[in-house]
């Protein structure tokens, strides 16, 4: 596999971190958003790194904190940002919320709010790749905190022992809730759990874009060879409390900073600053650019109807 | 007509879905090479026919083999996954409550998902409570889900080539000790609309809407009441969700009485939903006090008498029939 | 009398209990340090007080935190731990149902279970169906199990106190809404018996059988019907199992008209065991048929419309109400 | 610790073995028992060496296989017949039969037949311990069919992050229902799973009581010591089916054979009768007292009362 464009590698980063911003911005101003907003700032670089390696036909089963991996898989953010208000015009017509947006037309298949719940469903859907003989790879993105359940275990050693396309993909943003790692469980790398089940594991930088395209690229050429499965433990951090309704009393400052100073899109733009594939015209440019787009999605959710009430008694049976 | 049994019925139409749909595969624990080797059980030779691509035995993991069917359905493939007995649903019941049934919504009607789920129900079995525990009620409480319990080999060979043929997740629910009770099912291709409940027995007295194994109680002491005069209108559900609530209201309003029975313990089955439906539905039309025949709100106790005393029988069939024809017509 | 939240009741409900009893303890996934920092959330402060020993933070591991329930109470602790979010409880639904449930019965009575599970419920709060699913009538068809569903800050504390003390399981479930919503509770220590429903308005007319979070949608029809000359009785159930029978079947012998409301979804709700309890044991006494007012059978939507459409409201029970006060005495 | 008599852990073994025989016997006359049966035949050294190394005051959680475990710590036979009968002078009252026997009279306090269900129980029981500061372990007993359930992975993950005095027993005897091992899952050693919770764990041969006691004597010392849990796996094997009504067409013939080679009973005896410690004939009589214990333990069972059906509404609510 051919190296991504790393221009557009940035672009995505940043598009996820604007669209993250103007989220957590929006939840501040009464009466916009219902409910409270779980974003992902900071661990931009895994969902783009992630879907850089992929092509259309992957499958990705998310979780909460989706936004990232959505975008970065090719969902339109007109239509995220409508969904994420309630509006008809969104990705599920306003049913799902910020919590489950399902975008089928890129293969995003499943996004669950039930931690590890998705688990189980990427042994399906990478099921169906086999039983069918199709070239595909499922992601199946979760927490260290989803590594936790019941479900993470009855579905990595079902996937092993049927040997199935799929890639683990443990997000490890070093809490989950208010818990950090060493609160919820003793090990140190939960990539260490495949051996468990008799499954391959990687750890990797996950603030740099980079590492992850290739890990999830190698990842992928062994799912299609028939090698997979494998848990992929990208490490990384959420700049933000848990959601836009956290206190983040836990939660010091300090590291919030020591991170900051990981911010996987300033890493890359130095790099390619430094290679001369950037400058700061450029890079000017790119924000701006994200920018309006993020502004023209929230005018596109704000001007969009709402669902009529009774919209709610469809789309329950097929 | 070939006299079958439900394991047996079962057992046909799995084969002869799969033979139709090549989409369609099994998979569970002990689906393909189990402990028992009886073709009265449902997935008698499967693995031998279709071999290990499709009949897939899965570790005891039920969170993983729900899972594995919601991730399968979605791709466009047809999985028919067993739960092993109905209390180990609980181990399955997010992927089965929060996935299966809410995704399709969730999605805003653009995914679907073609699953169906069998499990085994039933008391009598000499098991206990950890294996039998009727919560077909649990099921029916959850949109998204359509929850069928067939009660003759016949209903469940034509329901279940339904449930595989729909688009959208079914729970079917077998009783074990059904699985060795013969009766005639066709010998041709044909399938039983799910949503359709069936007088079994039609009736000008009082109406007795039942599913399942109750069936069997329910037939023998209608024919004694017939005996004393009583005529009993027998509605086998067949279906809980969607319920046919046509065919209910039909038959209380011809009968104007409803005694209700079920094997679930009382408090909160699924007899409650036909009472409600009933006294909001068809109030004008009841002439006696509407009866709920159910198990006692206990555990399936093991011992042998415990465990009959558990279920509801004929006599008491019987003696709650009599008692609301005698009740004063208001 | 002070005028706290539900929250903020149940926070001193376990405060007082674990003051007052060393075996009582907390667990749950952010019960000690949460990502809420809100006096008006239940466990707030608990940490503070009463030290990592008692207050147990949990990994995201539901089956895990009831299983310590089962065992912890096994051996004389009084355990009270949380399950998250009411859709949850699928995670932990084995241990709770075939464990807490059962294996006192299994044990021919020699062992007991004294443990609480809290678990939030409702909808309104914007997060959508994976979050938002009341399954009280599950809880309410497993045997072995008691559930109390409170509705006023005051009841919330007094019946938290009764679950900690009693000797079995107690599910006991929190709306999520009332969290927030203040009302009077008494300065000192008191407790309210579980399985005892509460006539919280009287009236002649028509039996509201409600709880939780619909008793104000019940109070505010209540007080618009009565400017039309229609008295409504309110029964708040309280406690779901054991069922208060006898408050529920005075009531209607009284009024002669029942409506149930809740805000689970319609089919299978626990409407459904009141309105059948009713048209077997008050048959003779009603005048008119009786109303479910539930929600649809749908999942819990987003969108706010959507949600707001979901919940069964107060001019839905006045419609109702004033539907059965004009049909015909039969 | 002390080494155990070892006669007496003959006897507790040959014990067993006899009892579960005679299930398997009167499981083929009609009309005696209810329901199929689950023996433990083969497997007697687990439970007798185990409970050797336990003290009164310490809880076991068991499983449907649980006869053997039950003996071992001192149920009666008697009472436990009665049971498996469905009388009511059983156990509990003929309510709970042969799957979920609890004798909370030697803290046996839990047994399941839910697979894996009883390990997060025995979290809360050693919980419990270590609450109250109190000097007891528990011995959690599952079979290697159940290290794949989520319940497992929850329970173990929480009592190494707690540190609780609770010795997990993984009795692997090569099956799981019909399935072999390597058809349930990809690793070899279910004890490695451990290592995935930062917890120790112990590969022990299972037919061998002696070296089962010293495991299992070595790692309560640790977990009364605050060095819990543990992991201990134990290779044996199921010589008949998985209940009396299995068809026993997937195992094979020889297989069987092979470990009947490897008897735990024979292999103490032998050893016993070469020590001197055993002769021929204080074998004979152990073995006829064993057998006269369990024949009378049928009588009691068959001459006890049934139950009365009212019976059945009671011991619900405490
Ligand atoms: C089954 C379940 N339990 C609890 C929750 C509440 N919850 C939402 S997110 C979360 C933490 C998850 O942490 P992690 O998996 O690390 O993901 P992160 O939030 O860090 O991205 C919890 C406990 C839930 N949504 N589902
Ligand atoms: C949750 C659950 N799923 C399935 C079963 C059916 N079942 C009973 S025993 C068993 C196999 C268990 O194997 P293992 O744990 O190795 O114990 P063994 O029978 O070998 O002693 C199965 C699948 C069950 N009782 N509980
Ligand atoms: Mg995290
Ligand atoms: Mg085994």
């Amino acid at each position: 596999m051919e190296n991504p464009n790393q221009v557009v590698l940035l672009e995505t980063m940043l598009l996820i971190r604007r669209f993250e911003e103007k989220l957590e911005a929006l939840s501040k101003e009464p009466g916009k958003l219902h409910g409270m907003m779980i974003v992902c700032t900071g661990q931009e670089a895994v969902a783009a790194g992630v879907s850089a390696a992929l092509e259309p036909q992957d499958v990705i089963i998310s979780n909460h904190r989706s936004h990232g991996h959505l975008i970065a898989k090719g969902a339109e953010i007109n239509l995220l940002m409508a969904e994420i208000y309630g509006k008809r015009t969104g990705y599920n017509k306003g049913k799902s919320g910020t919590l489950h947006i399902a975008v089928p037309e890129v293969n995003a298949l499943c996004t669950t709010t039930v931690v590890g719940g998705g688990i189980p469903i990427a042994v399906g859907t990478a099921f169906a790749a086999q039983y069918e003989n199709k070239d595909f790879v499922t992601v199946c993105y979760f927490g260290n905190g989803a590594a936790d359940e019941g479900s993470f275990h009855e579905a990595l050693n079902l996937a092993a022992l049927w040997n199935l396309p799929v890639i683990f993909v443990c997000e490890n943003n070093v809490y989950s809730g208010a818990q950090r790692q060493e609160e919820h469980t003793r090990v140190k790398d939960l990539a260490d759990r495949a051996a468990a089940y008799g499954m391959a594991s990687q750890i990797v930088d996950g603030n740099d874009v980079q590492r992850v395209y290739e890990a999830t690229a190698e990842a992928r050429e062994k799912c299609l060879a028939g090698d997979g499965p494998i848990l992929l433990e990208f490490k990384t951090y959420r700049w933000g409390g848990h959601s836009t309704t956290d206190h983040q009393v836990y939660q010091p400052k300090e590291e919030i900073e020591q991170w900051k100073q990981r911010c996987p899109i300033e890493k890359l733009k130095k790099e390619l600053l430094g290679a001369g594939v950037l400058t700061e015209a450029t890079w000017q440019q790119l924000n701006e650019g994200v920018m309006k787009q993020v502004e023209q999605s929230v005018q596109f959710a704000e001007e969009s109807p709402w669902p009529d009430v009774t919209e709610a008694l469809e789309d329950i049976f097929a | 007509m070939q006299q079958i049994t439900m394991g047996e019925a079962v057992n046909q139409a799995l084969r002869e879905e799969m033979r139709r749909d090549e989409q369609v595969f099994v998979a569970g624990e002990g689906i393909g090479v189990g402990i028992h080797s009886n073709p009265k059980f449902p997935t008698f030779g499967l693995l031998e026919e279709f071999g290990t691509r499709r009949v897939k035995d899965t570790p005891v993991s039920e969170a993983a083999i729900a899972g594995l069917a919601v991730g399968a359905s979605v791709m466009g493939l047809r999985p028919v996954v067993e739960i092993m007995f109905n209390p180990f649903f609980t181990i399955a019941a997010d992927q089965i409550v929060n996935h299966a049934a809410k995704l399709r919504y969730l999605s805003g009607g653009k995914s679907k998902f073609p699953l169906v789920v069998r499990m085994k129900s039933g008391s009598g079995i000499g098991a206990g409570c950890q294996h039998s525990h009727n919560l077909e009620a649990w099921l029916a409480h959850c949109p998204g889900l359509k929850v069928v319990m067939p009660g003759t080999p016949a209903d469940a060979k034509g329901l279940l080539k339904s449930a595989i043929r729909d688009d959208n997740p079914v729970i079917f629910i077998e009783d074990m000790i059904l699985y060795f009770v013969p009766g005639p099912v066709p010998e041709e291709d044909y399938s039983i609309p799910i949503g359709v409940a069936d007088v079994k027995k039609p009736g000008g007295d009082v109406t007795l809407v039942t599913w399942s194994k109750m069936l069997g109680a329910a037939f023998k002491a209608a024919a004694k009441l017939e005996q004393e005069g009583i005529s009993v209108e027998i509605v086998d559900l067949r279906t809980l969700v969607p319920l046919d609530e046509e065919t209910i209201l039909k038959s209380v309003t011809k009968t104007g009485r409803l005694v209700v029975l079920h094997e679930a313990t009382r408090t909160g089955g699924f007899g409650g939903e036909i009472a409600a439906v009933v006294a909001e539905k068809a109030f004008a039309q009841l002439k006696a006090p509407i009866k709920r025949i159910a198990a006692p709100d206990i555990p399936v106790p093991y011992s042998k008498p415990l465990e009959e005393f558990y279920l509801p029988n004929e006599k008491m069939i019987i003696e709650s029939i009599r008692a609301i024809m005698q009740s004063k017509e208001q």
